[in-house]
């Protein structure tokens, strides 16, 4: 052998070793295993903060609380209305003040131990010692008190319409007492909770493996109906081509990260389904009229970018189309909205001359976003365009979705991109978050709208339970916001879900979005 | 010896110092607030004062950094923000999988990169020097995202050969901890099938952070070559009838590899780097991944014990760097 | 010119110089060689597959891909290099004073340096356009300060070798100042190796402009930033695979030439590598 | 005279690069019989190591172009040979010695290993025989602590040290011809003495034939008995060491040894040679060294062929008379 073919001999040995290597692995047979029948994976875009139903205000955390733990009172079905939970009955005095509740028997919790007026009392003075996100709902509460084994009462400090449905809340979730003894340096066990979960629901969190999965398997204690499920598992796909990828291999069965173009091409495919239905999730646009560029307080300028807005472009571009243009604050489907309620059109001309009017030339925005929702680059660059039509330069600001939220509750910006769901079935969560002059910032009124008039219609409407009444004064008050052109009122977004065909039983529910009720679901 | 690793701890305690510093004011000049993030979608003012004052973001930035420095002295690195675990914790369950990726990763790069630019400088401007240039500089200049995700297209959706993201198969649980590195620990478990699913999951990963490192190993050692194979004592050799691959292999190779040694060793922070990226890409459930989230998460103490890892990692990489080159090069050693 | 007629003779980098040079044109004529503009939506053309219209289809707000990516090639190809000459530009002065003057400066200038080399690239690139706010520009200053560390280092080695020899010995002695030695004496001795390494960090620098785009930390939209497009290219790959699929190749493609061009010159410049 | 170890006839070659060409040796003529030392000189750049090299056929094979010529040693035709049959011949019938001890030896290497190999090589010898031979072949070479040195790095030995070692190395097979590149060039002038005499001593025991290679005519003088002069890869003059010395009859052989302190009258400036070394890329029709040469006439603008002067040398001028090639 000469020198010169020895020497490529080695090269090709080199090649030929990794290839063969390669090949070893490829031929040990196929790269997946079939999902049992009983067992459920659910794709998801990115690993879980914290658990802990006093701290967790995230409806991607909830996902995993909710199915863990039991609330007294809890949605029914796909209605926005509550039905008793963990409590059999309840009674509230005339006055709105005090609700007592009847604790179900027979209820345990994951570690076997019952579940006890006492551990409601727990949960809720835990939930507002650690005073995080979920301590807002429950401001209302003056105190809570376990009478005996059975019964707990809970006296509130003012009238609150929402309090029944901010218990079927996930922050609602009755964690078990025991885990008092988990607290290390007065943290009333938020380490613990953070990853793990204590409570009487039908599933239990065994195991997370951060970056790769979170493992539910049932509750043996669990209370109600055995389930079907045996194990359901949250696998962490970063990626929303891998995640169609594995959907269509049945690596997993549902896929949250699909991005709205994609869903029609999702649906084609064999052995998948996609879920469609109207929401009650809100896409609009912050316009800063307290502390964004001075021509933003000038109504007509606001009406101008109302009126300059393509609205079916944007829901084409965004959504594919699946959305709703809104005509005003409330979205279709909750009480309290004015069916004839005014809607913006696109009319470049009637925006120009609104300009003209207010005497506003070569405005300049900066519009914020960040990248948490896929299609706010979209909608950002959409918007920017239209805007340039009407004469109106937007800056686009994309930064992260810290800084946003820093950002919107310093109130520096001009323009920001945001999405609203309702916590509970209540009106308020549109009105008197969006523009009560009290709640300024990440509060909610993050257009730090003003208006005294629409303050007292607002304050007065959440003070009152009479919902004919509160219904009336929304109504009055939605006119005026609609008119002020406070925010963008863009479109209110359909729910949109990919999954097998084989998953059955999934029951949407507006006010619990992204969360399964595993308790019911299977796979035929 | 006992002076270099004394010179290497000195300069631990410089580095760590320096990187402290430099990442504690990095990391509060980041715009974002990470409890306006957590706090829920729509926090009153008290609650998101109240996060603040538990996670001591409303002390004075020079109180927080003593606070930080003093916590760091006693081993404690703070408590993520975003999952309120001691950061030491995560870290810990993070850490052996980026380890495992890019050892493994390394060791393809070095196996097949050594000799590769063994025979390039050898074959010096023929055939095979351009192709294994080629492909060489293909590593350095494929942008490792597009590459990954093209790799998965291929060899995960069309062809179904390997798995596209993770560890392990999620049905399969992950074998008993010994070493934190799957493929070792799954060996020793005996599972045949956990062990053959690990090395499936690691292919793709590894092969394309790999590529990147082999690539850079292929023309350092290539030049170093080059340069051992122009020195006297080959052609000393050649005069004195030793064979050309005895002296490649016995005489040159040794020489090329001090100098490379010590550049592909400090390479080691690229090689980091491009975790972040495969990590991202392949879902592997690393340090990559978890600084990324950290950082855009703005979860300082997370980003913070992240960093001071790194260094740690850094510096015993530079004293083994050190120690190999102790014991190559008889110089150092006068 | 010499060494232009070397990298053509040269089948290895004759393919690279040429495409170079076609990079160059495209760079600086980009404005006149796009069919459509680059910047401005038209929805009604979403995601259209690659035809005579628009050869590499068009993206999800209907803006031709071609047009994009022929102006990408100013922006980042543009960018990667004002990172690159900057980090250069200071690393050489930083490290040519620091090894001139040497002392307790030197030491905490190399000091400075080690810390910085303990930061994994990407990581540091990251965190630093992260703090300094998502902008093209950012990211460019944080690629800089990321390769500070090799030109400081480069700079000070050979300011160290060339301030032992005689002339600048003797012009010391002279009370000659010392900037005026810097400039005359260290900073031309210290041209090839700066420009070796300039030219190997070039397509480095492509890559890491391009993968804080991908990480959403580069240019703002509707900027059309090669990163920036794959990231967002890439959720169409399986239904519209053109998208990521000519971006990823543009990348690849400048990447590739950069790299081999500072191979070429790498080898003609540098003695040690050459012949 | 018996058979010839070397005979070097006509021999050109030229170093080819990506379209350039230069001619590095032109009609080189050169011979060594069995325990001859012959010198070959000339300044740097003149073709002395190239001839050595071309004779062991170490020349970078992808550049080198033989033109013209045959090298035969021992009646081996060297230019005809396979690399497999020249490499057989490499340290075991001809050893190497080159100028620079420092970078000869394998740095990161034991003296004793790097022996090892050469004498393992070119023997049959079991290992332990072999490292036997090491010592011995240290021995040879006037190493006083041969046990200490052999477990040395060459970084720990001086210049004059690795030089013998590496003469060690050359004469370990003793191999019939030794070509000895500059031996002493990097060494101290104390030193140098010592290793051309141990260079002689050891060719007089083996009776080894012997090409020394020096720009110095010092050492060519002290150490041969015939000497060959190349300038810019041409022989201008060849023949009894003593005879070119004292009359020397080519004006270029003439300035080397004006410009040479030791011999030419020490009251009399150092000259230089003036002009220009000639630009090999393009070399002339002419004498090679006509554009330096003082006794330039008409007759130069065509190249003198070597020819036997009448002090029984040769010379390649056609300012002297001559008798016939």
């Amino acid at each position: 052998m000469t020198q010169r073919s020895r020497m490529r001999f080695s090269a090709v040995s080199v090649f030929a070793v990794v290839g063969a290597l390669a090949l070893g692995m490829i031929a040990s047979g196929p790269a997946n295993a079939a999902i049992s029948k009983t067992t459920l994976v659910v794709g998801m875009s990115a690993d879980l903060d914290f658990l802990d139903p006093a701290a967790t205000m995230d409806n991607a955390q909830w996902k995993i609380t909710y199915p863990c733990y039991q609330r007294l009172v809890e949605y029914n079905g796909a209605s926005t209305d509550v039905v008793p939970g963990l409590a059999s009955a309840w009674r509230i005095s005339r006055d709105h003040l005090t609700y007592t509740f009847t604790i179900k028997s027979g209820q345990k919790f994951s570690d076997g131990t019952a579940v006890t007026a006492k551990a409601v009392q727990y949960t809720f003075e835990r939930m507002l010692k650690v005073a995080k996100g979920p301590a807002d709902n429950f401001t209302s509460i003056a105190s809570v008190r376990a009478n005996g084994l059975k019964t707990v009462v809970f006296v509130l400090n003012q009238v609150s319409p929402q309090f029944l449905y901010t218990l079927a809340g996930n922050y609602g979730g009755i964690v078990n007492p025991t885990t008092a003894s988990k607290a290390v340096s007065g943290d009333n066990g938020q380490a613990y909770l953070a990853d793990h979960t204590a409570g009487s629901g039908a599933y239990v969190l065994t195991e997370w493996k951060k970056g790769q999965y979170l493992k539910l398997e049932q509750n043996k204690f669990y209370g109600g109906k055995k389930p079907v499920l045996e194990t359901v598992l949250f696998k962490i796909v970063g990626d929303a081509s891998s995640q169609r990828l594995q959907l269509g291999k049945g690596e997993i069965d549902i896929a949250e990260g699909i991005t709205s173009d994609q869903y029609a091409a999702v649906a084609k495919e064999d052995g998948n389904t996609v879920i469609n239905k109207p929401s009650l999730t809100v896409d609009i646009m912050y316009i800063n009229s307290g502390k964004g560029n001075v021509a933003l307080k000038n109504k007509l300028v606001r009406q101008a970018i109302s009126y300059a807005l393509d609205y079916e472009g944007i829901m084409a571009a965004t959504q594919a189309g699946n959305a709703t243009q809104m005509n005003g604050p409330i979205p279709d489907g909750m009480w309290g909205q004015d069916p004839k309620g005014f809607q913006y059109t696109t009319n470049v001309t009637k925006a120009k001359a609104l300009l003209a009017q207010a005497g506003v030339s070569n405005l300049s925005l900066d519009l914020v976003y960040s990248a948490r929702k896929s299609w706010w680059a979209t909608e950002a660059q959409l918007i920017q365009a239209n805007l340039a039509k009407a004469g109106i330069t937007v800056n686009l600001k994309l930064t992260e979705y810290a800084t946003a939220r820093q950002l919107i509750d310093a109130g520096t910006f001009d323009l920001c991109l945001g999405t609203w769901s309702p916590d509970y079935a209540d009106p308020s969560m549109f009105m008197n978050f969006w523009f009560d002059s009290g709640n300024f910032g990440l509060a909610g009124n993050r257009s730090f709208y003003s208006n005294p008039a629409v303050d007292k219609l607002i304050r007065s409407a959440a003070s009152i339970t009479d919902q004919k009444k509160r219904t009336a004064l929304y109504i009055q008050a939605q006119k005026i916001v609609v008119e002020e052109a406070a925010y963008g009122y863009l479109y209110q977004m359909n729910y949109r879900l990919a999954l097998r065909t084989d998953v059955k039983g999934f029951v949407y529910n507006p006010m619990i979005e992204q969360i399964y009720n595993l308790e019911t679901m299977y796979k035929a | 010896m006992l002076r270099l690793i004394r010179a290497r701890l000195a300069m631990l305690v410089i580095v760590l110092f320096g990187v402290s510093i430099i990442t504690f004011l990095m990391a509060h000049v980041l715009p974002g607030d990470p409890t306006a993030a957590l706090a829920g979608p729509h926090p009153s003012q008290e609650t998101l004062n109240s996060i603040r004052t538990q996670f001591g973001l409303d002390k004075p930035l020079p109180v927080q950094y003593i606070k930080y420095l003093s916590n760091l002295f006693h081993g404690n690195l703070g408590t993520s923000i975003r999952s309120q675990q001691p950061i030491t914790q995560e870290i810990l369950a993070f850490f052996p999988a980026t380890l495992e990726l890019v050892t493994v990763a390394f060791l393809l790069a070095i196996g097949i990169g050594i000799p590769l630019g063994v025979i390039a400088a050898v074959k010096k401007n023929t055939f095979s020097d351009y192709v294994i240039r080629l492909f060489a500089v293909g590593g350095v200049s494929i942008p490792l995202f597009w590459g990954g995700l093209v790799m998965i297209l291929i060899f995960y959706a069309k062809l179904g050969w390997l798995p596209a993201s993770g560890r392990l198969d999620i049905e399969l649980s992950s074998p008993e901890t010994i070493t934190g590195f799957y493929f070792i620990d799954a060996l020793f478990g005996g599972d045949k099938e956990t062990f053959i699913n690990v090395l499936k999951h690691l292919v793709m990963p590894s092969l394309a952070l790999g590529y990147v490192q082999l690539a850079f190993i292929v023309r350092q050692v290539r030049s170093s070559m080059l340069d051992a194979l122009s020195q006297d004592y080959y052609l000393t050799g050649r005069a004195n009838g030793l064979s050309h691959r005895f002296l490649v292999v016995r005489y040159a190779l040794r020489n090329a590899l001090i100098p490379s040694i010590t550049i592909i060793g400090l390479s080691f922070g690229s090689l980091l780097g491009g975790a972040v990226v495969t990590e991202t890409v392949f879902d592997w459930p690393g340090m990559g991944k978890y600084v990324t989230d950290s950082i855009l998460g703005r979860d300082f103490p997370a980003i913070m014990g992240f960093t001071v890892v790194i260094a740690l990692a850094y510096v015993i990489i530079n004293l083994l760097v050190d120690l190999l080159v102790y014991s190559l090069d008889p110089q150092t050693r006068k | 010119m010499k060494a232009i007629r070397q990298l053509i003779r040269n089948p290895f980098t004759r393919g690279a110089f040429f495409s170079l040079c076609v990079i160059a044109f495209v760079g600086i004529f980009s404005p006149l060689l796009t069919p459509y503009s680059p910047i401005d939506a038209k929805p009604e053309d979403r995601l259209l597959p690659p035809g005579h219209l628009h050869y590499f289809g068009t993206d999800e707000l209907g803006r031709d891909i071609f047009s994009r990516i022929i102006a990408g090639t100013r922006v980042s190809v543009g960018i990667a290099l004002f990172a690159i000459l900057l980090s250069a530009l200071v690393g050489t002065f930083i490290g040519s004073f620091s090894g001139f003057i040497g002392r307790w400066i030197d030491q905490v200038i190399m000091r400075s340096t080690d810390v910085l080399l303990a930061f994994p690239t990407l990581v540091l690139a990251l965190a630093l356009s992260a703090a300094l706010g998502p902008s093209i520009v950012n990211a460019a200053l944080a690629i800089a300060i990321v390769k500070l560390p090799i030109y400081t280092r480069l700079a000070r080695t050979q300011a160290l070798s060339v301030s032992h020899t005689l002339f600048v010995k003797a012009a010391k002695t002279f009370g000659v100042s010392s900037p005026w030695i810097v400039r005359r004496h260290i900073v031309p001795n210290l041209l090839t190796p700066i420009i070796v390494q300039i030219s190997l960090d070039i397509g480095d620098a492509i890559l890491l402009i391009a993968t804080l785009g991908f990480l959403g930390l580069g240019a703002q939209p509707p900027t059309p930033e090669w990163g920036a497009m794959i990231s967002t290219g890439w959720n169409y790959l399986l239904d519209q695979w053109w998208y990521p699929t000519f971006t990823g190749a543009a990348i690849f493609i400048a990447v590739i030439v950069f790299n081999i061009i500072g191979d070429g010159i790498r080898d003609l410049l540098d003695p040690k590598a050459g012949e | 005279m018996s058979e010839l170890v070397l005979e070097i006839k006509n021999l050109s070659l030229s170093f080819d690069t990506q379209g350039a060409s230069a001619s590095i040796l032109k009609n080189v003529e050169l011979h060594i019989g069995p325990g001859e030392i012959v010198g070959l000189v000339g300044e740097s750049g003149s073709g002395k190591s190239v001839t050595a090299l071309a004779i062991s056929k170490l020349l970078p094979t992808q550049i080198t172009k033989f033109s013209s010529g045959s090298i035969v040693f021992n009646g081996i035709d060297i230019l005809a040979s396979s690399e497999t049959e020249v490499a057989k011949l490499r340290g075991k019938r001809i050893g190497f010695v080159f100028q620079e001890p420092m970078t000869a030896l394998n740095p990161t290497m034991t003296i004793g290993k790097q022996l090892f190999h050469v004498i393992r090589r070119h023997s049959e010898l079991t290992k332990t025989e072999a490292l036997a031979k090491v010592r011995t072949a240290l021995e040879e070479v006037l190493i006083s602590k041969p046990e200490v040195v052999e477990n040395q790095y060459p970084f720990q030995l001086s210049g004059g040290m690795r030089q013998r070692v590496v003469i060690a190395m050359a004469m370990a097979a003793n191999p019939t011809l030794l070509i000895a590149d500059e031996p002493t060039t990097a060494l101290d002038v104390t030193v140098q003495a010592e290793i051309l005499n141990l260079i002689a001593k050891l060719a007089k025991d083996h009776g080894t034939a012997v090409l020394l290679i020096s720009h110095d005519l010092g050492v060519i003088a002290n150490s041969c008995s015939r000497v060959t002069v190349l300038y810019a890869g041409e022989v201008v003059e060849s023949g009894i060491v003593s005879e070119v010395l004292r009359k020397p009859q080519h004006p270029y052989t003439q300035a080397l040894i004006k410009s040479l302190p030791d011999i030419a009258d020490r009251d009399s400036l150092l000259e230089t040679i003036a002009g220009e070394f000639p630009d090999l890329r393009n070399r002339p029709e002419g004498c090679i060294y006509a554009p330096r040469c003082p006794k330039k006439f008409e007759a130069c603008e065509v190249r003198p062929m070597l020819r036997i002067a009448k002090d029984l040398h040769s010379v390649a001028c056609w300012a002297v008379e001559t008798t016939e090639k």
